[in-house]
């Protein structure tokens, strides 16, 4: 399959050098994402999607964080060992990124135009007043009634979904090629959800920007994502574009985690209502098995899977199991 | 929990304040063990204002007591000052800060319009005012100390217990079917002894300093007994022709209140998760 | 050419009341008051005697009742109105009200009438009248020397008109006819003083401008002084023996005995105290001497007594208790305390007769089985105690000048503690000896009968007997000038002060 | 059978600071909510943020005064009670909150943690009670050995079970989850939805499960009531209601889940606007600003909650 | 926002009322009596000219008498006379105040001025060697024993280097200022750096920081616009209720360095039992408190948009 790739990571290594000791938050992550794809993230908390993330956006708060290892490549270069001004140039120009919680990644004294203004004057050179036309222009965009009198307004006076919206013209202000969205929704509300999974697909179709959806949310990753990465204990456990996910779930985790997701209308007819769990507990990423990070869940492990770290095998074109169950169809695939 | 080397780093802030303030506890604790003379009664006006010399290792004062012993047995006065003030003032301040943060209403408007009065007349000019009125003295000073500077600590549990209030347990505690007073005192006050030590560790190094101030208005302490205020305060004069009589009770008291300072600001850090 | 300007400092508790000299009773204000006005005697401190100032002659009758003042024909206010016998009368009427509350009244009331206008059933002194426009008699109710009262700047003459009507803005405001004008008092701060040109003594002052900084932190002053910002400063203790050894103060010191004895008082209804041989043994017991030596520098001199050396009652062959233990036991056992007691003394923080004094006593009076407690309380708070009788001693530095007699008779048994009297001290054979001095008939014979009384009171020990205070004020090299004035040394009058070009302020 | 608890006409409203003249806004947290709980019976409350579940949840223990309103709990007035007897109360009404790791006493061991409530209301020896303690434990799936650690030493998923435990140390009849799942990892939620559903059967509990995730309340309740600005918009059985949602903003919420099959169609309804303030809700039906079928007189008349059908109320004029 | 200032304002009524009556009872409980302090105490005090001052003060009065007297005259904006100087207390405190706010200002500039840059620079360096002498340089300013410190200084500047007056108010000059003020802003200096710090760190972990970051905002830009006015924010609450702290310290600078101000005046007349000077030396330093922390308030609303009055 030829590479044209827009960002393709490779091997990233993060990790925490803290008081507690190293925490290993991603370890070994490659994957690429495509001009104008929706690439979904899904994984429970602390499974490093957030570190990935912000690696990319070199983000990372230094110390106690370091990236390790690994590159990052856009548009031929190596973001990783770039210089911070050259890095700057990428931010919020070409690579934007929006955050989890609208309501505190907004700066309190500041006015949303401003906010939104900055990285258009930024990052075009603009005058104040030109910068707060585009904020205007953008809030429209993000489909706020009366643009031009909330631009005067501060974050504290608008609602959740109304400072997400407002997140989301900043990070589009500057017409970036990628748009990393970090948990975009989940501090909202379903309805509000809604509108704003809508307002992001319709400005995706527009656009063309490159999507990176990061969330634990296996529905939203099934309504936007083209393709989805699943990760679990700082690894990649298993990738594939989003039907073939669903429909030929190849890693043990993944199906657990659809089968614990409590479902509408799924309730057994005779009204049994047991969900089928994962049991155990996230291992600590201080201290990760040796092995397979989620053989001491699986119900399928072996005493391999406890010592050796599965590669990750490709099943079919385009998806990759980390699994040793994998191993066999992998021939197949990696013989197309 | 996010540590990192920098909290590791914060620490000495921490570790040396707690090595200080150790040290003049240790200090005041064995005053007999280690001062050389009494303080007070091996007067000897015939070797007064004698420089440091190997018999009197910070040299004696105009009296001719040795500076050492004063300095030494000060700590327990300039010590017990800020103890027993501070803790005068967080027992007032924590109990009208927890009762009025927990039970609200009149009681609380009350407990705060009374703060407000207390923190605007400036805490230095009211212990002058009582000192004035007491007169000099050690269990003048507690009591000019210790009734005056309360408002601090009552703003500050009030507020931690306002917000302590919100916090799920507290209600759970309160779904178990406990008591008010179990509650406050027995659930939110455990959970917000930090800030609380916090202030009153710097309360004790304030204290310590305005019993030397007051000291200086000739308000501190009786004679004979030594605290470092008194004695600093009292040899201002000589403080060109025999440094030494006011160099070691300053050097004590700046060592003691950065102790405390430093304490205080290391248990913040050291409370508060997200400083690093 | 210019006389400069000399900075001196008001150094005694903070700002001014006031420059009011007949509504102030305070050392503070007389300090800078003394250069602005002028009374019909002066204080020479050279004779450590008052002579006349604003009379040139004064005829006393036989029977020392009847003062005649001649006064001088050129002395103008700075208004620039002549002084007339009118305005003595007038000054001295003004002291006498009770409204003005005027501490110099007890210093008038000697006069004729004066009495009757204290005590508010008069209105005028009948004791005073005017001669002529520069001449006024007096009529005494006692013959006594005058002029110890009437040389303080208390009693000094003011002009009616810049009073009458404008009492408050006087007293920041103040007119006089002395050597220097009054020109701005910047409170808490400094005041300052101007040369008067219509001064009645030509060519004098020689200064151009007076200022006087308010300074009591003695810390403070010695840097100043040393910094150069004083031209001169009163010498605390602590800074005597550096001046004494400094090369470029030592020999620009000026000392004198003050006219201040400094004493324990000990209060006669506290049981031990009652007993003569107690205080007595007391006295034996402290070497006061080294405490002199060692706490106040050398900077006081000790008490024979309890008139100080510059006194004009002062008898040198007088020896004051020496330091005996022995003899002090014995006494303690004839008294039968043989055992000891324990007693309070209270006192403020000054240094040189506070409570830093009771403490270097706890050593000697544990000799002798006594236990001395310092009780350290303001001065409000410890003048209250003392005339209430609420203490069993007390340390405090007393006025004992210049006027002898005056200064004894505050121990008569008539007087209150509430007027001074705090110890309660009574003995029939000093109110005598008094009486008698008071009613001698020549200056020698009073002496005699003050020196008696003197020594009974020393001899009755209600007093442990401290110190005269050796009042000391150093200057600069280029300050010409600075007496030794035994009253008090910060009253100097600068009539005669002179600036040579070195100074920094010419 | 009488119901267990019986909430009728619930209105709790918080006055916000006005300030010195004492005119007072107040926030209409929950204006007139009639609920039942039969025993045995789970009931679900959902709705968005803000729309006043938590609040309903707490007024029904008494764990905040109510403005108005009536609260039977197995058969009695609470209001009847005095601070003694209501404490005593309790006992039999627990609640499990949404956020294990502030609804423990971070101070408290485990053990004391549950108990400490055993011993304020008399239950048992000292011995009886750890044992109690050390069997609760067992039961939520913990081991006894855990019950000496401090709470920031377990996982959320276990501070939950010890949460649980806690509630179920004083022999309750009724347990109120506060969004007892909302904090957790999908996959440790599941976890917890079965420990739940497994202790009902096991103790005879009554649940009232406050959420807002419809499928999870799908699954574990046997009804559910669906509110919006402090009211209670519809109400049915969990069938009924999924199948065949009634009111408009049932109906929107429903279609605004997204669903975990990239297959299924998508057909949301997207509401414009947001959640209003309760301070100064809408006239008339409060969902009318945002409701995609309104029509005339929405604005001005309010819809009671009414029988639609057997077992159904809605508050909706136009279905 | 000028409502609520007038609503605090009004306020202020009954804080000084309550204020005036503790500190009132507590004047006249003192021992001692103006009268006594009139003269030299050395001097035999005359029981007549006692009796008459007590008269004319009006202190033989019982003190409720006496208190609603007093009250008449606030209420009218008098402060009464002064017993001693027998001046009125209004015109006496108006010369003193300005002194000490001039003392108090330059002590604030310059804590500002020093303060706020150092905690910045510290919390941005935090961890460093730069940090940590910082800090605990911070905190042995606030461990000096003033009136030390002032007498330090003043032997340093004035008698060694012979280079700033060592005390009083020099008409005002600017050099006379200088070692008062800094003696007076040491302590207040050390407590803004902390807090300065303290709020730096503290905002320094807003998500809203990572999302300037995001914006390819540079690290000065990003301080410069967000970490600076929400830092502020912080860093008021702590100045604003530690300037009354300051003022109250005034009382022993002043006396130290003989400057003219309320402070020196209100010990002087404590000392006195000048009744209605201290009385009125208080109220004033409470009244300016007030309006600072006032000040303080209404900046919070310039500084920080969510706060509304
Ligand atoms: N500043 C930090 N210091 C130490 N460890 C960190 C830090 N930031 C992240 N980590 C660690 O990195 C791991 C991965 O965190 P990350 O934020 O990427 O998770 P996530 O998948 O985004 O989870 P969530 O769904 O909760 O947002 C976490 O376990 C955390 O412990
Ligand atoms: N103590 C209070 N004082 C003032 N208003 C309050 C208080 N508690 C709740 N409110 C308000 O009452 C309304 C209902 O709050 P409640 O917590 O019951 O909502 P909820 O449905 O539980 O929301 P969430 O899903 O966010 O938990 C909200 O608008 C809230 O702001
Ligand atoms: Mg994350
Ligand atoms: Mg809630
Ligand atoms: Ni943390």
């Amino acid at each position: 399959m030829q590479n044209d790739y827009l960002l393709e990571v490779k091997n990233l290594t993060t990790r925490f050098h803290t008081q507690r000791g190293v925490a290993h938050a991603v370890n070994g992550v490659s994957f690429g994402m495509y001009p104008g794809e929706i690439l979904g993230v899904v994984g429970e908390s602390g499974c490093g999607k957030s570190v990935t993330a912000q690696s990319i956006m070199r983000l990372i708060p230094e110390p106690p964080g370091r990236i390790e290892s690994g590159e990052i490549l856009y548009d031929g270069k190596d973001i990783v060992s770039l210089s911070t001004r050259q890095m700057r140039k990428i931010r919020g120009d070409r690579i934007s990124m929006i955050f989890q919680e609208p309501m505190t990644s907004l700066n309190p004294v500041k006015t949303v135009g401003r906010q939104i203004g900055e990285v258009y004057a930024l990052h075009r050179g603009v005058s104040k007043k030109e910068s707060m036309q585009k904020a205007v222009e953008m809030l429209e965009k993000v489909q706020v009634p009366e643009p031009a009198r909330r631009v005067k307004e501060y974050p504290h006076q608008l609602s959740g979904g109304m400072r997400q919206r407002v997140m989301i013209a900043m990070a589009l202000a500057c017409d970036p090629e990628i748009l990393i969205a970090d948990e975009p929704t989940t501090a909202l509300d379903v309805t509000v959800q809604a509108q704003i999974m809508d307002l992001m697909l319709k400005l995706q179709a527009k656009q063309k920007t490159s999507i990176m959806m990061i969330t634990h949310d296996l529905g939203i990753i099934a309504e936007m994502a083209n393709r989805v990465i699943v990760m679990y204990a700082g690894r990649i456990v298993e990738s594939a574009p989003t039907r073939p996910l669903f429909r030929e779930t190849g890693h043990p985790y993944t199906k657990g985690l659809m089968n614990s997701v409590p479902v509408i209308g799924s309730k057994d007819a005779d009204g049994n209502s047991r969900l089928t769990e994962i049991t155990g507990m996230v291992p600590s990423l201080y201290d990760l098995p040796q092995g397979c990070s989620f053989a001491p869940r699986c119900p399928h492990r072996n005493e391999r899977c406890q010592n050796e770290l599965p590669p990750l095998f490709q099943v079919s074109p385009g998806h990759e199991v980390r699994c040793w169950m994998c191993e066999s169809a992998s021939v197949k695939g990696a013989a197309a | 929990m996010a540590f990192s080397k920098a909290a590791l780093k914060g620490k000495s802030n921490l570790i040396i304040g707690a090595v200080l303030t150790a040290l003049v506890i240790g200090m005041a604790v064995f005053a007999p063990l280690l001062a050389p003379y009494h303080p007070v009664n091996d007067a000897d006006l015939m070797v007064s204002e004698e420089p440091p010399s190997s018999d009197y290792l910070c040299g004696t004062d105009t009296q001719g007591r040795d500076v050492l012993s004063r300095v030494i047995y000060g700590s327990r006065i300039s010590l017990s000052v800020g103890l027993v003030s501070q803790l005068i003032n967080t027992l007032i301040g924590v109990f009208l800060g927890v009762t009025a943060g927990y039970f609200g209403t009149w009681w609380d408007d009350l407990v705060m319009g009374l703060t407000n009065i207390m923190l605007s007349i400036p805490s230095m000019i009211f212990a002058l005012a009582i000192m004035a009125l007491l007169g000099p003295g050690l269990v003048n000073v507690y009591i000019a100390l210790g009734f005056t500077n309360w408002s601090f600590t009552c703003r500050i549990t009030r507020s931690q217990v306002l917000s302590a209030k919100r916090i799920e347990y507290v209600r759970a505690a309160e779904a178990l079917g406990y008591g008010k007073w179990r509650i406050m005192f027995g659930q939110i006050l455990p959970n917000v002894v930090g800030p609380i030590l916090v202030i009153a560790t710097l309360g004790i190094a304030y204290a310590i300093l305005t019993e030397a101030s007051l000291s200086f208005l000739g308000l501190g302490t009786q004679p004979p007994t030594p605290s470092w205020g008194g004695m600093l305060s009292n040899a201002r004069e000589e403080f060109f022709t025999a440094p030494w009589i006011s160099i070691y009770p300053g050097l004590a008291i700046f060592v003691t209140v950065l102790g405390f300072n430093l304490l205080g600001d290391g248990l913040r850090d050291l409370l508060d998760p997200h400083k690093l | 050419s210019s006389g400069g300007t000399f900075v001196f400092c008001a150094p005694y508790g903070g700002d001014l009341f006031s420059l009011d000299m007949h509504k102030t009773s305070r050392t503070q204000d007389y300090i800078v008051g003394l250069n602005i006005n002028r009374s019909l005697y002066k204080w020479d401190a050279d004779q450590s005697k008052p002579v006349l100032d604003l009379a040139t002659d004064v005829k006393v009758s036989a029977d020392g009742k009847t003062y005649t003042f001649t006064l001088r024909k050129n002395v103008k206010f700075h208004n620039g109105r002549t002084l007339t016998a009118d305005d003595v009368i007038w000054s001295y009427n003004r002291i006498a009200q009770p409204e003005t509350t005027s501490s110099a009244a007890s210093y008038i009331a000697n006069i004729d009438g004066a009495e009757a206008v204290i005590a508010g059933k008069a209105k005028t002194i009948t004791g005073l009248s005017k001669v002529d426009d520069y001449t006024v008699k007096m009529t005494l109710k006692h013959p006594v020397a005058i002029g110890y009262s009437l040389c303080k700047v208390e009693t000094a003459i003011v002009p009616r008109e810049a009073i009458e009507g404008k009492e408050a803005a006087f007293s920041t405001n103040p007119v006089g006819c002395g050597p220097f004008k009054f020109v701005k008092w910047v409170r808490g701060s400094e005041v300052i003083l101007e040369k008067f040109d219509g001064y009645f003594e030509p060519g004098k002052p020689y200064i151009d401008k007076l200022v006087y900084k308010i300074m009591p932190e003695g810390a403070a002053r010695d840097i100043a002084f040393r910094a150069g910002e004083l031209d001169a400063n009163i010498v605390g203790a602590s800074q005597y023996p550096i001046y004494q050894r400094d090369p470029e103060i030592k020999d620009h010191m000026i000392e004198v005995a003050e006219m201040y004895t400094r004493i324990i008082g000990f209060n006669s209804e506290f049981k031990p105290f009652a007993d003569k041989r107690v205080r007595q043994a007391i006295n034996h017991a402290i070497n006061a001497e080294l405490i002199i030596k060692k706490l106040l520098k050398n900077k006081a001199v000790p008490a024979t007594g309890y008139l100080p050396t510059s006194s004009p009652a002062y008898e040198k062959a007088m020896k004051g208790y020496e330091y005996n233990l022995a003899r002090a036991k014995e006494l303690m056992k004839e008294a039968g305390y043989e055992d000891g007691f324990t007693f309070e003394c209270i006192a403020t923080a000054n240094k040189s007769w506070g409570v830093g004094i009771v403490e270097s006593l706890i050593p000697f009076m544990k000799r002798i089985n006594i236990t001395i407690k310092p009780q350290q309380l303001e001065g409000a708070a410890l003048g209250e105690r003392c005339r209430t009788g609420k203490f069993d001693a007390f340390i405090w530095s007393i006025e004992s000048g210049p006027d002898p007699l005056e200064t004894l008779n505050r121990f008569r048994s008539t007087t209150p503690r509430s007027a001074g009297n705090y110890t309660a001290y009574a003995n029939a054979d000093y109110d005598k000896a008094l009486d008698k001095a008071a009613a001698a008939s020549s200056e020698a014979e009073r002496i005699e009968w003050v020196k008696k009384a003197n020594r009974i009171l020393f001899e009755d020990a209600p007093f442990w007997f401290f110190n005269y205070n050796k009042a000391i004020i150093a200057y600069h090299p280029w300050v010409h000038g600075i007496k030794p004035v035994a009253i008090e040394m910060m009253l100097q009058d600068f009539t005669n002060l002179k600036l040579d070009d070195s100074s920094p302020r010419k | 059978m009488t119901n267990l608890l019986s909430v009728e006409n619930l209105k709790v409203h918080f006055p916000v600071k006005g300030g010195f003249c004492g005119c007072k806004d107040v926030v209409h947290a929950v204006d007139g909510v009639n609920l039942t709980l039969g025993r045995g019976e789970t009931l679900g409350i959902v709705g968005e943020s803000g729309c006043g579940k938590t609040t309903t949840g707490l007024a029904a223990m008494k764990l905040i005064e109510k403005t108005d309103g009536k609260l039977l709990f197995n058969g009695t007035d609470l209001d009847s009670l005095t601070p003694p007897e209501m404490r005593r109360t309790r006992q039999k009404m627990q609640m499990i909150f949404q956020d294990p790791f502030s609804s423990l006493n971070p101070r408290m061991t485990v053990n004391r943690a549950i108990g400490e409530p055993m011993k304020v209301h008399g239950m048992g020896s000292e011995s009886e009670r750890s044992d109690r303690t050390a069997w609760l434990l067992k039961k939520v799936g913990l081991s006894p050995e855990q019950g000496n650690r401090y709470p920031h030493e377990f996982s959320g998923g276990q501070r939950q079970r010890i949460g649980i435990a806690r509630a179920l140390a004083l022999n309750p009849m009724m347990i109120i989850g506060d969004e007892p799942v909302s904090a957790l990892d999908v996959s440790i939620q599941a976890q917890i939805i079965n420990l739940l559903i497994d202790i009902q059967e096991e103790f005879n509990l009554s649940y009232i499960i406050i959420s807002h995730d419809l499928a999870v309340v799908e699954h574990i309740c046997d009804r559910i009531a669906v509110m919006y600005l402090g009211k209670v918009v519809e109400e049915g059985t969990c069938e009924e209601v999924y199948a065949n949602p009634k009111h408009p903003y049932t109906k929107a919420l429903l279609s605004a889940i997204p669903h975990p099959d990239p297959d299924r169609p998508r057909d949301r309804i997207i509401l414009s606007g947001d959640v209003p303030s309760p301070i100064h809700p809408p006239k008339g039906c409060s969902f009318h600003p945002r409701c995609p079928n309104r029509q005339e007189g929405c604005d001005l008349v309010e819809p009671e909650l009414e029988t639609k059908e057997a077992g159904r109320k809605a508050a909706c004029h136009y279905c | 926002m000028r409502a609520y200032a007038f609503r605090r304002i009004l306020q202020f009524i009954p804080t000084i009322l309550i204020i005036s009556v503790i500190m009132f009872v507590l004047l006249n409980l003192l021992p001692g009596n103006a009268a006594l302090m009139a003269g030299d105490q050395r001097k035999a005090p005359d029981p007549r000219i006692v009796e008459q001052l007590k008269k004319e003060w009006g202190i033989d009065k019982p003190v409720h008498t006496r208190y609603f007297i007093y009250l008449k005259g606030l209420v009218q904006g008098d402060l009464g006379t002064s017993f001693l100087r027998r001046e009125p207390v209004n015109k006496l405190v108006g010369e003193r105040i300005w002194p000490t706010l001039r003392l108090s200002i330059a002590a604030l500039l310059i804590s500002v001025g020093i303060g706020i840059p150092l905690g910045f620079i510290s919390a941005l360096k935090r961890g460093t060697l730069l940090d940590s002498a910082s800090m605990i340089g911070a905190v042995s300013g606030v461990s000096l024993p003033q009136f030390w410190l002032g007498l330090l200084l003043m032997y340093l500047f004035s008698v060694v280097l012979g280079w700033l007056p060592s005390s009083g108010y020099g008409h005002g000059k600017f050099a006379n200022l200088i070692m008062p003020a800094i003696t007076l802003g040491i302590g207040y200096t050390a407590l803004l750096a902390r807090a300065t710090r303290a709020a730096v760190l503290e905002v320094l972990h807003k998500d809203y920081i990572r999302t300037a970051r995001a914006k390819g905002l540079s690290e000065l830009l990003v301080n410069w616009r967000h970490v600076m006015r929400n830092t502020m924010v912080l860093v008021l609450t702590t100045a604003g209720l530690q300037f009354g702290a300051l003022i109250g310290q005034t009382v022993i600078v002043e006396k130290l360095f003989s400057w003219p101000g309320l402070g020196s005046l209100l010990v002087d007349s404590i000392f006195q039992r000048d009744i209605p000077v201290t009385q009125g030396c208080i109220l004033v330093m409470i009244l300016v408190f007030l309006i600072v922390n006032l000040v303080v308030d209404l900046l919070y609303s310039v500084v920080d948009p969510r706060i509304e009055y």
